[in-house]
């Protein structure tokens, strides 16, 4: 029927999923919580697939990307889609193969670390789309090895997908086969959870839904630790239960620079210096130099970026609901 | 650093004030002046009236950060009360009282309907839910596709474009696809794209059918600087449809790069009226953040 | 590759889903509230598919049911998975063809009604699975004609299912395909909607999520209205948006006699009441006539079975979260 | 009708002491006397005991109404405090300090750490997360196959049984399949099941592999008012694992349809402990909904 050309970095595998889910996953409560440099020094391993939620400037994993940056775990594929968290991951080197989705700065313009490695050849790309990625994650969460869908079809995103064309047994329709993507390592912040790990969301969950599911392994930081007596209040609001994580680390102004709905605003200036600095490969360096292996741990990078005053201040600039 | 620069928070969550200070994507295409008159306008204030005619009333459409949100903002304010703004991320129907910068980001659901996920509004798009759908592009071709994702060889890009994002799912799902030009020229418009991101109507009649895509769905309308564009039912060519104040057809053929159908009687596109301006400029995007 | 025997009662059909979406759904807010009656008699129509959601006694819309029982339209083909309210209308014998999942009462027993009508051959059945009509619902609301599994595989109930096997192109395994269901009329029972159908529901939402996006035509009834900025306080937890929605119908004590998690507990003799009834065929007719059909209204049925007084008794034998 | 009948709500969403007052399925099969001395049991807290007894600690059981559950509430108490329930509508690991008479009940997600669908938790099934998972039957065939849809044939059976529920998915999903069958005879245990709703080893050896169901899954055990079975690793067939109190391989023997396998060293199971017995009457369900 005909499929892409596109590299398949993650072959779907359902049963080798379900025999390390039940060899490794934590099934019951224990406490979770480690520091950023613990959770990636355990979790996050050379050669590993690494993906991340939600996107834009928004609800990134911050200080985990950078930690990700400090330790340095290199031959990296990553799900192309979030926005500065898997741009540093990019600027940072550390990445060979990208299943790209977006990678640029909506209204903010294109990606200059994405740019002069694609250029470089230095990256072996495949393309999706949002939705197809969505979907991966999505058929790793329900346990199959693919999904059908009805985007791409006719495009060369389809051509340098990986995607596989077939009829459907039952309408005879034509549709584009999703393979499933379980990444080795899935990090998402949050804005609350227990010390398990059993985890609220403030607003949409972008992919946290489908990628927490989907992952071997899941890093969460969160604003805040509640006790599980306040989870268990409302469980209508468990996004992700705790059986699903692996790590918990506590990240106030985890998001920093990008904003945390309902908790702090993006920090403009802080963003425009990196979109500024990471246009040309010595502005990068300088800057990982500086906001990234400078600072040993999230919170003297939080002191370096002006602290606790300046913090509050995009607290202030965030009204709540 | 003051505390102006992290935003002013003149509504709830609305501080990014700060990004009125340096120009973002849109500004930097069209400047504005703080103070037009009111007969007057920018090119990105035209463009958004342009996209907001398009959108009718009780139909939902898939938006995006920049002139498709403001164009919806202003759609519901003007003449469709009951437009559904939904964002890629999941938000549905917020109350858009401050602008996003991003798809989501905070606004695109606070006092939503409902915000949930991405798969959940892809969904609903590929269950037919939404009418419009609005992309950008770095170039066009006489059927509509459109390519977001590289310049250039794939392998190695002369330039490397962001890639699908949710284009390619928007130009397969929606119903109406409209595009967003806002310059105008022959390297936009050409004959052959580099790389075919999202389908427009791939190489002619029946062909997005025959791929299996959604039937009746497609390209509707593409909005540039210029003029207002839609396809000829027979050959589902790009066709002018109306020009926009003071351009001429041939200023039109010259900036395209393909033969461009049109019609005897292609149509003009009215400036902004004085309602548009007004509240496009006071209640939907007062602080400056886009126009 | 081999596919169940049983009868596929509604085709997956993707575009004619996608077509009847775009002329007959309202995209925008309008006010839906409507009585039971009128919304059975727009909507129900005779040989309609029709499915329902919770499970057991516990947020059945059996206002609905019985609203549904009492004006008869013929010929229905049923998800048989629910509890009193699926088992309501086997019992009317208004349903000809079952989707049969489960019908029956747990620890209380089997359906007397569903085993006459089987045992009559009076009833098409064709057998699934939970997961499997979770699933096929998922992949209506998903907007596609199939979904994989992996259950089922190998038995009879795959043998008298209408699914199909099929090979997966990345991994090779053998996998169930599961046809969607989109039933032409979904009911649902809600704690809260406002007056468009943005609806909140309180605990396990079992299958109305995938119910609700699925189902051509969407019949909610609620415990209460609430304005609309309640529920956009809470964007989070809106389970079932407007633009799915065709008719609201308020009906406090809307599951009775079963429960309503979080409001009311279930009324134990009147259950037992019906349980007993339905053991023959004359004692389902005395039930009908007296608890359905005599009643020309919920709010008749309520004053029947005991009025405000014995209500508030069942609301303070629950007690919240 | 007083307010007893509808419930005196003892604890939070409690309000189903009604159901205490007539015989539900559990009660019919084993009525147990109000007072036993702590010596004495009845048959069904034994065969509670007997299902807490396999549910091992830091795992998660797929419980359903009746026995798993109260078998899973004395396992936490007694054994395995990390064992996670989770019920097939949706609720996972609730407080459980009242018991459920449906697996959608409140009680099933009251103080859970979630309440999701019944889509999640058989996705968390599909993807390995459920150790074990408890199915009933009307007939249970030597390879450990159920049927829970109809007695005689499909089109016109002598008896129409609920169908496969959640219990198919188990016997596909789950690592480990314990059977609970309260009457061990040979109506129960047959040669032949009328139907197989759900798969146990299917025909014998490498069958469920063959037929596409996840490996290293499958039947692990029987509980039965007599005996407890496992199954043969080499042949897949049902055989002896241990004898009840008081129970003789013979009759065993004689109350199973099929030849089962008995091995030189069956065991026995210890009758339920004090310790096993005080919980389960006093924290378990204190209340008497079930024993």
């Amino acid at each position: 029927m005909g499929s892409g050309e596109g590299a398949l970095f993650v072959r779907p595998d359902a049963d080798g999923f379900r025999e390390f889910v039940r060899a490794n996953k934590p099934h019951s409560p224990v406490d979770k919580r480690m520091s950023e440099r613990e959770a990636v020094r355990r979790f996050v391993r050379p050669g590993d697939y690494v993906a991340t939620d939600l996107y834009g400037m928004v609800r990134a994993p911050m200080s985990l990307a950078r930690e990700v940056v400090r330790q340095g775990p290199g031959d990296l594929s990553i799900a192309g889609q979030g926005g500065m968290d898997i741009d540093l991951l990019v600027a940072s080197g550390l990445v060979r193969r990208i299943d790209n989705v977006y990678i640029g700065h909506e209204v903010f313009g294109l990606s200059g670390a994405f740019r002069r490695l694609a250029a470089a050849g230095k990256v072996e790309v495949t393309e999706w789309t949002n939705a197809a990625l969505a979907w991966r994650f999505k058929a790793a969460a329900m346990g199959i090895p693919y999904i059908p869908s009805r985007t791409m079809l006719g495009t060369d995103t389809f051509r340098r997908s990986a995607a596989v064309l077939g009829r459907c047994p039952f309408s005879g329709k034509m549709l584009c086969l999703l393979p499933a993507l379980a990444p080795d390592v899935g990090i998402i912040h949050v804005h609350r959870c227990d010390r398990f790990g059993n985890a609220q969301i403030d607003g949409t969950y972008g992919l946290g839904f489908e990628l927490s599911r989907a992952s071997r392994r899941l890093i969460l930081s969160t604003e805040r630790v509640v006790p599980g007596s306040a989870i268990r209040k409302v469980p209508e609001r468990t996004v992700i239960p705790h059986y699903l994580v692996d790590a918990v680390v506590v990240a106030r102004y985890g998001s920093h620079p990008g904003e945390m709905c309902y908790e702090y605003a993006m920090d403009r200036p802080r963003v425009d210096e990196y979109l500024e600095a990471t246009r040309t490969e010595e502005g990068t360096r300088a800057y990982l130099e500086k906001y990234v292996r400078g600072p040993r741990s999230h919170e003297e990078y939080l002191e370096l970026v002006g602290g606790r005053r300046h913090l509050r201040r995009l607290e202030r600039a965030c009204r709540g609901r | 650093m003051g505390k102006k620069a992290v935003g002013s928070g003149q509504g709830a969550g609305c501080g990014v004030r700060g990004a009125g200070r340096k120009a973002t994507g849109l500004r930097a295409l069209h400047p504005a002046p703080r103070t037009l008159p009111a007969r007057e306008y920018s090119g990105t204030e035209l463009l958004i009236c342009l996209v907001a005619r398009i959108m009718e009333n009780r139909k939902m459409a898939f938006i995006g950060t920049g002139v498709p949100m403001l164009a919806a903002a202003l759609a519901k304010k003007h003449h469709a009360p009951g437009l559904m703004a939904v964002f890629e991320f999941g938000g549905t129907d917020p109350a858009l009282d401050c602008l996003p910068l991003n798809v989501g980001a905070q606004q695109t659901f606070q006092r939503a309907i409902s915000a949930v996920s991405l798969a959940e509004v892809m969904e609903a798009a590929q269950r037919g839910f939404l009418e419009y759908g609005f992309v950008g592009a770095a170039q066009i071709d006489p059927f509509g596709n459109l390519n977001t994702t590289v310049i250039g060889e794939h392998s190695r890009p002369a330039v490397r474009l962001p890639g699908s994002g949710g284009g390619c799912d928007i130009g397969a799902l929606c119903w109406r696809t409209v595009a967003l030009v806002p310059d105008h020229n022959p390297r936009k418009f050409v004959e052959r794209l580099d790389f075919m991101t999202t389908a427009g109507y791939l190489d002619g009649p029946g062909a997005r059918e025959r791929a299996g895509l959604p039937p009746g769905s497609g390209p509707y309308r593409v909005v540039s600087n210029l003029a207002v564009m839609d396809y000829d039912g027979a050959t589902r060519r790009m066709r002018l449809h109306s020009l926009n104040p003071g351009v001429t057809v041939e200023q039109v053929r010259q900036n395209t790069g393909f033969e461009l159908v049109v019609p005897e009687n292609a149509g003009r596109n009215e400036p902004p009226t004085r309602d548009e301006l007004r509240i496009l400029r006071r209640e939907v995007d007062p602080r400056r953040l886009y126009i």
